[in-house]
């Protein structure tokens, strides 16, 4: 019961769905990390808000370049067949829908499919950045994230208690425990761990799960 | 990922009656001539497509491009700015005999209306035609004390664009002043179809330079010398030829 | 009383206000023939909507490359620290106000300002191109134009009678007879042919003359 | 016509108090950090500019640029759509004791306000907000079923950028991804100073490759091994200087 997808494990999963030729938008921190999991023989093509289409990896420590960087800004690397652009003709891209998938992170997402992700409340000074656009920016909009809480608290709730990032845009989240798919203003069931009873993911879940007759064995690879 | 495609009939297969379809250029720069006659070809041989909505700055000029998309009687609805050319003839008699529809937008408006429609902008205030015939029916607005009309963004089923060069990744660049719709249009079609005149490799057009990122284009076909249309029209060419 | 300026010459007068350096975007037609005036040591970039910033004459016969025309599908020349950019940027120039000066023909001009110069009514088709875009992006709209009609009418009028091109836009008209500009809704006369009196002028005139107590002469240049 | 400007001091020397002065950059990247350092220098010369209204998409890091204008207390309000990096003190700390004003802004609702604001669109609609705190106040209408936040333009008076390579007549091109807000920033100001690595003769840059056309460029000032953000904070630099 205790078993789980680490972060990393997380990322690999999300990695699986990207088609080859796929434009691909990943949020700044841990969903970055799903682009070191694309399937051999597939190649996406990665888009930074900050005005890159087609980067590579990380540059050796000591060979950044700091006017190549991703919008996490963390240093890049460049392949063939990149392309520069300002600021508004790369949001043109993200609002105007040709991103086939954006992968995001979480505080809360709801049945609806609203996700909540830029603002824990209103202490501190907010930051919004390109996460309000990006939600509306990609045919698929995908979330990662812990199914919980570092409190066991759900993450996938009825309906968010944060600050909204956008209403009714996610419609999949990849979780430490399960694969489920917003439709209808529901969360339909996909994949879970096998050692995890539907009851036991339905405890640790904010709102109702829809379950198909077919649900997949979430799996866990060893990385 | 390879977007480009064999030969100008494939490029074109997909476009189905009734579609909107972008077709780049100003006059004859960066007219796509050799992606129309191929439709043209294809609608020759199956009766298809017809019906077409075609987005473009002007409405042909003698009996090539455009203006033979049109004479085929493919075109219904010309959304443009300036159906005036050398030789508008084919374009004229259609409209005055009430043939094809027109809708007039005035050239900053269709090009901007056309950007919104790539970047996910459903309406904007512009100040162009504020008071005149063309803004009728249209909501104003005043902002910072000077009125301005709301416009409404233009999206396409296809756009039939051409470049100078192109790689498989959908990269292009343009001519010159042949530059001028192609890229807006590019980014407004579900589908979008560049002839280049010549297919590079990826690297090979520098990442500074790109004009067209990949992201906004769908296949890409090679035509290594296209046809001008000013050429064309001086030398009184008609598409398809007509036996004599 | 016959005398007047010739299209020529008033094409020359209109290029006589153009400072150096600055932004120009010439109407398709008789305007374009006031690139031909600039007076010696001022040099004027010049705009042409379809996305040349810089271009300059005219090649010579048989030298043409028709990627490389102006917004009158004449073919240009390039000069060094041209610009390339595709419709929608070379629009944002024009309605964002970056241009110093445009210059357009007009079947008519009222005192208010109001322009009509690109439908002489329902008959025909229509045709507007860029007109109503460049009418309300320049800093300053001129229009150049015969004082009266081939049949002898005023072009200068209190109301437009044709269908509109822009309301409140022109600023100054330059005419086979005469400099005016257009100030709170009035005509006001800065330059006449001498060899015509005011009360000549206000009869071939639609609306009432502003006469200040200084009226410069309206130089006929050689050319 | 020369937009070349002899010194750093020259080309901030038009801005006054209250300004709202575009500073270009995402981060350190593209961020003209010599000219904030004149603007700096300026200040503590003679008292001036202050009171300003700043646009950039973060809120400075370390104690250099952005940050170390804020620092000095020159700015009243900052735009932006991510007042967060490695070492956001300076910012942090002056906006919770409410000694400087916050406007957050989605990040491509800033990009496209800031366009429109260059391109003379008073107002657009976007997706982006919808339905969140960011939105409130704001007009939503519907189109095609989906609702939409109507955004106002952004204008500013000063706009300091930094390119690559730039022309007499004010031609721009940038490095890589430094290019970001600097081309957008350009169209919206009434005068736009760029620092450039170097200056070339017109016709040196490719007409098919400039990125800010000189239309949009009042000044450029070259400050040939332009400093950058990130390395400055690794070495802990602090601007100006501190006595030990």
């Amino acid at each position: 019961m205790s078993a789980k997808l680490s972060s990393t494990q997380i990322a690999w999963r999300a990695a699986q769905d990207i088609q080859d030729g796929a434009y691909v938008n990943l949020g700044i921190g841990f969903p970055e990390m799903v682009a070191r999991f694309q399937p051999p023989g597939r190649e996406a093509i990665f888009h930074t808000e900050n005005g890159i289409l087609g980067f590579g990896e990380a540059p050796k420590p000591g060979e950044e370049d700091w006017d190549l960087i991703n919008a996490g800004k963390k240093a890049v690397t460049l392949k063939p067949g990149t392309a520069f652009f300002h600021h508004a003709d790369s949001f043109a891209m993200v609002r105007g829908g040709h991103l086939d998938v954006a992968i995001l992170g979480a505080y809360e997402v709801a049945e609806t499919g609203d996700l909540a992700n830029w603002s824990t409340g209103p202490k501190g000074v907010p930051a919004v950045g390109g996460a309000m656009d990006l939600v509306h920016g990609a045919k698929r909009v995908a979330v990662i994230t812990d199914h919980v809480t570092k409190d066991g608290k759900p993450k996938l709730v009825k309906r968010c208690s944060l600050p909204l990032t956008g209403v009714a845009c996610v419609t999949r989240v990849y979780t430490s425990l399960a694969v489920i798919d917003i439709e209808g203003g529901r969360f339909v069931l996909r994949e879970k761990l096998p050692s995890l009873s539907v009851d036991d993911l339905q405890a640790r879940t904010g709102a109702e799960l829809v379950v198909p007759s077919t649900v997949a064995d979430l799996v866990t690879p060893e990385l | 990922m390879d977007k480009t495609l064999p030969s100008l009939a494939e490029a074109v297969a997909g476009i189905a009656d009734g579609a909107v379809v972008m077709i780049g250029g100003f006059g004859g720069s960066g007219a796509p001539i050799e992606l129309i006659h191929a439709l043209i070809d294809r609608f020759l041989a199956t009766g298809s497509p017809r019906n077409l909505t075609v987005v473009n700055n002007n409405a042909g000029n003698g009996h090539v491009g455009l203006a033979a998309l049109i004479e085929q009687g493919m075109v219904a609805k010309l959304v443009c700015s300036f159906p005036r050319s050398a030789d508008p003839r084919v374009f004229t008699e259609k409209c005055l005999a009430g043939e094809i529809e027109l809708e007039l937008v005035p050239q900053g408006t269709l090009a901007e209306r056309i950007r919104a429609g790539g970047a996910g902008i459903p309406a904007f205030y512009t100040p162009t035609s504020y008071g005149t015939d063309l803004a009728k029916g249209k909501p104003v607005e005043e902002f910072d004390g000077r009125p301005y009309v709301r416009e409404l963004w233009l999206k396409a089923d296809v756009a039939l664009i051409k470049a100078y060069k192109g790689d498989r990744l959908g990269n292009l660049v343009f001519n010159k002043a042949a530059r001028n719709f192609n890229p807006l249009m590019a980014t407004a079609a579900t589908t979008t179809i560049a002839q280049v005149s010549e297919i590079v490799e990826p690297g090979a057009i520098d990442p500074e330079s790109v004009v067209t990122p990949g992201i906004f284009v769908q296949g890409v076909v090679e035509v290594a010398n296209p046809a001008q249309e000013e050429e064309l029209n001086r030398a009184d060419a008609v598409y398809p030829e007509r036996a004599a």
